[in-house]
């Protein structure tokens, strides 16, 4: 995957998991669970997300590399997605 | 024979709309069968059914609004196979002789239920329906001040003129909630609890760390579809510590405290847009860790497109709220009626703390209890409290 | 004009010609009926032929008819075209009321045909009302209103012989007194079965005629037409007749006998002038066979211009109902 | 119009000026009907147009309202322009079967060859204890008939010069003067020497309700929008004067900004003209409607002659007042 693809994928998950945002405002370094007031469950959501789209495990000890959508594309890739 | 009926909903709740019916006449029904999706309040919720039998006819039409304990259906329960029994006054039958009726008896006439007095349906004028369908409110639910009792035009502008927002278009089923609708619903519930019941308020600090640790460990390695988090160990600790205090776990009704028949936590589920919905976790101390997480999510998810069960909004016999990872340090909670007690875990922070008198970095949260003065005194909240706390240290038991 | 009349032969056959046009017109009615080309009430002129053709004999242009519901023969009298009339019956809108009327309400305005009217009396104050108006507008003119004497039972027939002789207006009151009003037999339905007396109580002059003579009718009709137009006020004629047919096509005719019937079948206008034209040498057997010819192809040529007329489109239904002018 | 007229008169005097004004204007014009002439008129309507037009222009006629109407309708047809009078609509029964019979159905039966150009005026309606063989209201009933216009004039001004419209009318129209208003003064507007017999008229605006009328009920329907002032309510008074073809547009437009309507009508509520208004706002104007519509019409009995119960059994204001701060203000 490209890392627009990535992101891509990665903006679909989190669209299905807060639908009223608004995604044209949000930054790539941007605190994604801040600014999209994601709860524990909704994270793992996310997790569980990417995790099925790309294959990767994450785990939990890497999800501070999670927090902005910049850290999200910059891992999975790095993470051979 | 036996009646089907709106069920209450929620403590305000006065009347739901039967926005569709699951099944038809002639259809065999299980206890726990949802029959029925009503629209409440609190958005559209699948109603079960609470006995085996045979749906014999649907009394309430789709579209209809039905008041709490009004009609839904008539169901026919496997009693009504036999005769009725005979009066004991009678002589007895010869029971090989006593053959099923042709037909069944003709039905008792039905007493209205006492519990409503407003019957039939609310009347709305036809341009205040047009203006309500317009802007996306049910104007059924407005207090009417037109010509007898209707609700008028000027009802609906009110409502609008008081913030009310548009709602997704009418349509069969609606998913998803109504945030003012949620909004005066929780105004009603939660007047009325600091208008009637007494709270107390007690607070302890938790050592989050044995349960985090343990948790991680679980976690690590595993899919993140087998991962859990740590509102479960919450959660589980809470309903085991409930089996032993069973003063918190049932409602204050009558005048008296009434046990809740099993341990059904209910779950503050924040929902995104505004609002708050708490639906039961059934039986949540006989459930497994992984059980109660998988429970966890789909109620989770239910429960934001609106499509929870009514027992699940009937149910709870006690509440706890999370505040997780985000919100505040601790909570005092309102006690949702007709429970007694809510528990609040704040948010999980990393401070000094003392152990084995060495002052170490330990993740913390700080537990809370509200409970009903009327059904428990505060030493009884405290042993609560410490029972909550001792099954978090040791976590692999739970 | 004295009371005898000169009948010279083309005169005589003309009389004879436009009986015959009747009769054969609604000989072919009934049949269209039966063919369901023509539906509603149908009631036809039947022996009554002469007092049509007579009294029209005495109208000039300008005068006004007044008809009732048995009105083919008044219509066809008194000129209204065979084609518009079989056309009405059809109820296409080629017909002299655009199919609206039927054949109770034959209209023509350019023949000042008021109109059959279904309401029996009905035309009777319609009459005194046109009469009254062509006293200032249209001296001369002269409303000859038909009646039955069933007629003479209503209300509306002594409101208007009354006026109409108070204000002395010209009007023809003709009373076709066939005996029967539907089926119920004259000395039934009046204390004076001598309708004409009746206008004696009106001081307007009236006389009975034999209703089955054509000239006779129409002796009594011109004396009395000259009377109105020299201004002497209204005259009523009470002319016996009889129809040999039912009162409309649905009527076992319970009330009479088909002796009587029979017996009132000699005394048929047509064949008596027919017979009467023959003695006197003013009509050949093949004048009659010519004449006979003419009023058939006359009959087709009505009936085929029905047939090829046109159904008035629905959307003209509410078209006059109030008119944006009035017709000049 | 002639120069001398004084801007205010009674509504008698209007009704006066308006034939004398036809009768000047048109030598085809006529006046016939009972007592029109030595009499002067059961109201005094034609009183001494006698003298001054004579007995062709002003016929009295027999007490025989069938051959009045019908001999009117032949005249019409034959090119006279007749003002038929008929003593009270109670008497225009005897003349029911000529004007339905004839005069609605001739122009459409004959195809357009026929017009009935023919006026006839009644005094209708009840309030001066003449009992219930003087005092009803059946302009309702005309109503229902195609074929011809009902008007009925509540003003001064409609009395004077709808009239000329009517007689201008290539129709039947039948003209319903309320008894009671015939005493009524008003005032004419110099300006306005003409009115049409197609619309209603708003005659008092307002937003909280509409009330319906027309005739005698209209002097008491803005009465009742008087008092209803005191209450906190604007009523819109509609003057519907063409009783058909009724003037849909006007009440619709009103009604759709009031959302209430009271309709108020001296004919009885079973079948009554007011049953057609409030069917057809039912129809066409359901969803705009924020309350039930109201009816306020003749108790159903015949009129009485003592004046305690014929006051209690015709429309009153504060009948009016009820029903209208009944929907403007339920509670």
């Amino acid at each position: 995957m490209t890392k627009d693809e990535i992101r891509k994928t990665a903006l679909d998950i989190l669209a299905g998991i807060a639908p009223e945002a608004d995604f044209a405002a949000l930054g790539d370094e941007d605190e994604l669970r801040e600014v999209l007031d994601l709860d524990s469950m909704d994270f793992l959501n996310f997790v569980t997300g990417l995790h099925e789209a790309t294959g990767a495990e994450i785990p939990e000890a890497d999800y501070r590399d999670l927090s902005t959508l910049q850290g999200v594309v910059d891992y999975l890739k790095a993470a051979g997605a | 024979m036996s009646d089907f009926t709106m069920p209450s909903l929620g403590a305000d709740m006065e009347s739901g709309k039967l926005v569709e019916w699951m099944v038809k006449p002639g259809d065999t029904v299980h206890q726990g069968d949802t029959v029925a999706v009503v629209e409440t309040q609190k958005g559209a919720i699948e109603v079960e059914i609470f006995e085996d039998g045979t749906v014999s006819e649907l009394v309430a039409k789709e579209g209809e609004t039905v008041p709490v304990g009004g009609v839904l259906a008539h169901v026919r329960t496997a009693g009504d196979k036999t005769p009725a029994a005979a009066p004991a006054t009678a002589a007895p039958a010869p029971v090989e002789a006593s053959p099923a009726p042709a037909s069944p008896a003709p039905p008792a006439p039905r007493p209205a239920p006492a519990a409503f007095a407003r019957t039939g349906r609310v009347k709305v004028s036809p341009a205040a329906r047009r203006l309500a369908a317009e802007i996306g409110i049910d104007p059924e639910g407005l207090i009417g001040t037109g010509v007898d009792g209707s609700v008028s035009l000027a009802d609906v502008e009110l409502a609008r003129s008081r913030g009310t927002k548009a709602a997704p278009a009418p349509s069969a089923r609606r998913t998803g909630f109504d945030p003012a609708e949620m909004r005066k619903a929780i105004a009603a519930a939660m007047a009325r609890s600091k208008r009637e019941i007494p709270h107390y308020y007690l607070a302890s600090t938790i050592d989050m760390e044995p349960a985090l640790a343990w948790l991680a460990a679980y976690n690590e390695g595993r899919p993140p579809t087998e991962r859990m988090l740590a509102a479960v160990l919450t959660l589980k600790a809470t309903a085991l510590a409930l089996r032993e205090h069973g003063q918190f776990n049932g409602f204050w009704q009558d005048g008296q405290f009434q046990p809740g028949k099993g341990i059904h936590v209910g779950w503050a589920i924040a929902l995104r847009g505004g609002g708050l919905v708490s639906p039961a976790i059934h039986d949540a101390d006989g459930l497994s860790l992984p059980e109660l997480m998988d429970v966890l999510r789909d109620l989770v998810a239910r429960a934001r497109s609106g499509r929870l069960r009514g027992s699940e909004i009937m149910d709870p016999t006690m509440t706890v709220t999370s505040l997780g990872e985000q919100g505040a340090d601790s909570v005092m909670g309102v006690i949702y009626p007709p429970q007694v007690a809510i528990l609040g875990f704040g948010r999980i922070v990393e401070r000094p703390w003392v152990v084995d008198g060495q002052v170490v970095p330990r993740r913390l949260t700080q537990l809370s209890l509200a409970a009903d003065h009327r059904a428990s005194d505060g030493h009884a909240g405290g042993r609560l409290l410490s029972t909550i706390e001792q099954l978090l240290l040791e976590p692999e038991k739970l | 004009m004295s009371g005898k009349l000169r009948i010279d032969r083309e005169h005589g056959q003309r009389l004879l010609r436009e009986m015959l046009r009747i009769r054969r017109f609604e000989t072919k009615c009934a049949e269209l009926y039966q063919a369901q080309k023509i539906r509603g009430f149908l009631h036809l002129y039947d022996g009554e032929e002469a007092v049509a053709v007579g009294i029209m004999q005495a109208l000039e242009p300008q005068d006004a008819v007044v008809s009732t519901y048995r009105d083919h023969g008044h219509a066809l009298a008194r000129g209204i075209a065979m084609g518009p009339v079989m056309a009405e019956m059809f109820g296409k809108v080629e017909g002299c009321s655009r199919g609206r009327g039927g054949s109770m309400h034959l209209f023509d305005r350019s023949a000042r045909f008021l109109g059959g009217n279904a309401i029996v009396g009905g035309g009777l104050p319609l009459a005194v009302g046109t009469a009254m108006a062509d006293k200032q507008l249209n001296p001369g003119a002269v409303t000859a209103c038909f009646f039955g004497e069933g007629a003479a039972s209503e209300g509306a027939f002594h409101e208007s012989l009354n006026l109409a002789s108070l204000w002395k207006l010209p009007v023809l009151f003709v009373c076709e007194n066939n005996l029967y009003a539907m089926g119920v037999p004259l000395d039934l339905e009046e204390a004076d079965t001598e309708v004409f007396h009746k206008a004696q109580g009106y001081k307007i002059p009236g006389e009975q005629v034999d209703g089955m003579n054509p000239v006779a009718v129409e002796v009594a009709a011109r004396k009395a037409v000259e009377a109105i137009r020299a201004g002497e006020g209204p005259r009523f004629l009470e002319c016996r007749t009889y129809r040999f047919r039912a009162h409309s096509m649905f009527d076992a005719q319970q009330y009479r006998t088909k002796e009587e019937v029979a017996q009132w079948r000699e005394r048929d206008p047509l064949e008596r002038m027919r017979a009467w034209l023959s003695e006197g040498h003013m009509l050949e057997p093949d004048e009659l066979s010519a004449i006979e010819a003419e009023i058939e192809a006359e009959i087709a040529a009505a009936v085929a211009f029905a047939e090829a007329g046109t159904w008035e489109p629905v959307e003209e239904l509410e078209k006059f109902t109030l008119m944006d002018e009035v017709p000049s | 119009m002639s120069d001398d007229t004084p801007t205010r008169l009674t509504y008698r005097e209007a009704c006066k000026q308006a034939i004398r004004d036809a009768l000047n204007r048109d030598p085809r014009c006529l006046v016939m009907g009972e007592d029109v002439g030595l009499y002067g008129g059961c109201y005094a309507v034609t009183k001494g147009l006698l003298e001054e037009f004579g007995p062709e222009r002003i016929r009295d006629m027999p007490l025989a309202e069938g051959v009045i109407a019908g001999s009117a309708i032949g005249a019409a047809i034959a090119g006279l322009r007749p003002i038929a009078e008929i003593m009270t609509c109670n008497f225009s029964l005897l003349a029911l079967d000529q004007i339905i019979n004839n005069a609605a159905t001739i122009p459409h039966m004959s195809g357009g060859q026929f017009a009935v150009p023919l006026v006839v005026r009644l005094a209708t309606g009840g309030g001066r204890q003449l009992a219930a063989q003087h005092s009803h209201s059946f302009e309702g009933w005309y109503a229902h008939i195609p074929g011809i216009r009902i008007l009925a004039p509540g003003t001064v001004e409609d009395a004077r010069y709808m009239l000329a419209a009517a007689l201008d009318d290539p129709n039947p129209v039948l003209i319903f003067e309320h008894v009671v208003l015939y005493n009524d003064e008003g005032d004419l507007d110099p300006e306005v020497v003409s009115v049409d017999i197609d619309s209603a008229r708003v005659r008092r605006p307002g937003k909280d309700v509409t009330i319906v009328t027309y005739g005698g009920s209209l002097p008491k329907a803005l009465a009742a929008a008087d008092e209803l002032v005191g209450l906190g309510i604007e009523a819109e008074v509609i003057d519907l004067r063409v009783l058909r073809p009724v003037d849909t547009a006007t009440i619709y437009a009103s009604v759709a900004r009031t959302r209430r309507c009271v309709i108020v009508d001296e004919g009885w509520r079973s079948g009554s003209l007011s049953a057609e208004i409030a069917a057809r706002i039912a129809e066409d104007l359901f969803f705009e409607l924020d309350a039930p519509i109201r009816r306020v019409c003749s108790r159903e009995v015949p009129v009485p002659y003592a004046a305690h119960m014929e006051e209690a059994a015709l429309p009153r204001t504060a009948d009016i007042v009820a029903a209208a701060s009944g929907l403007a203000r339920p509670q």
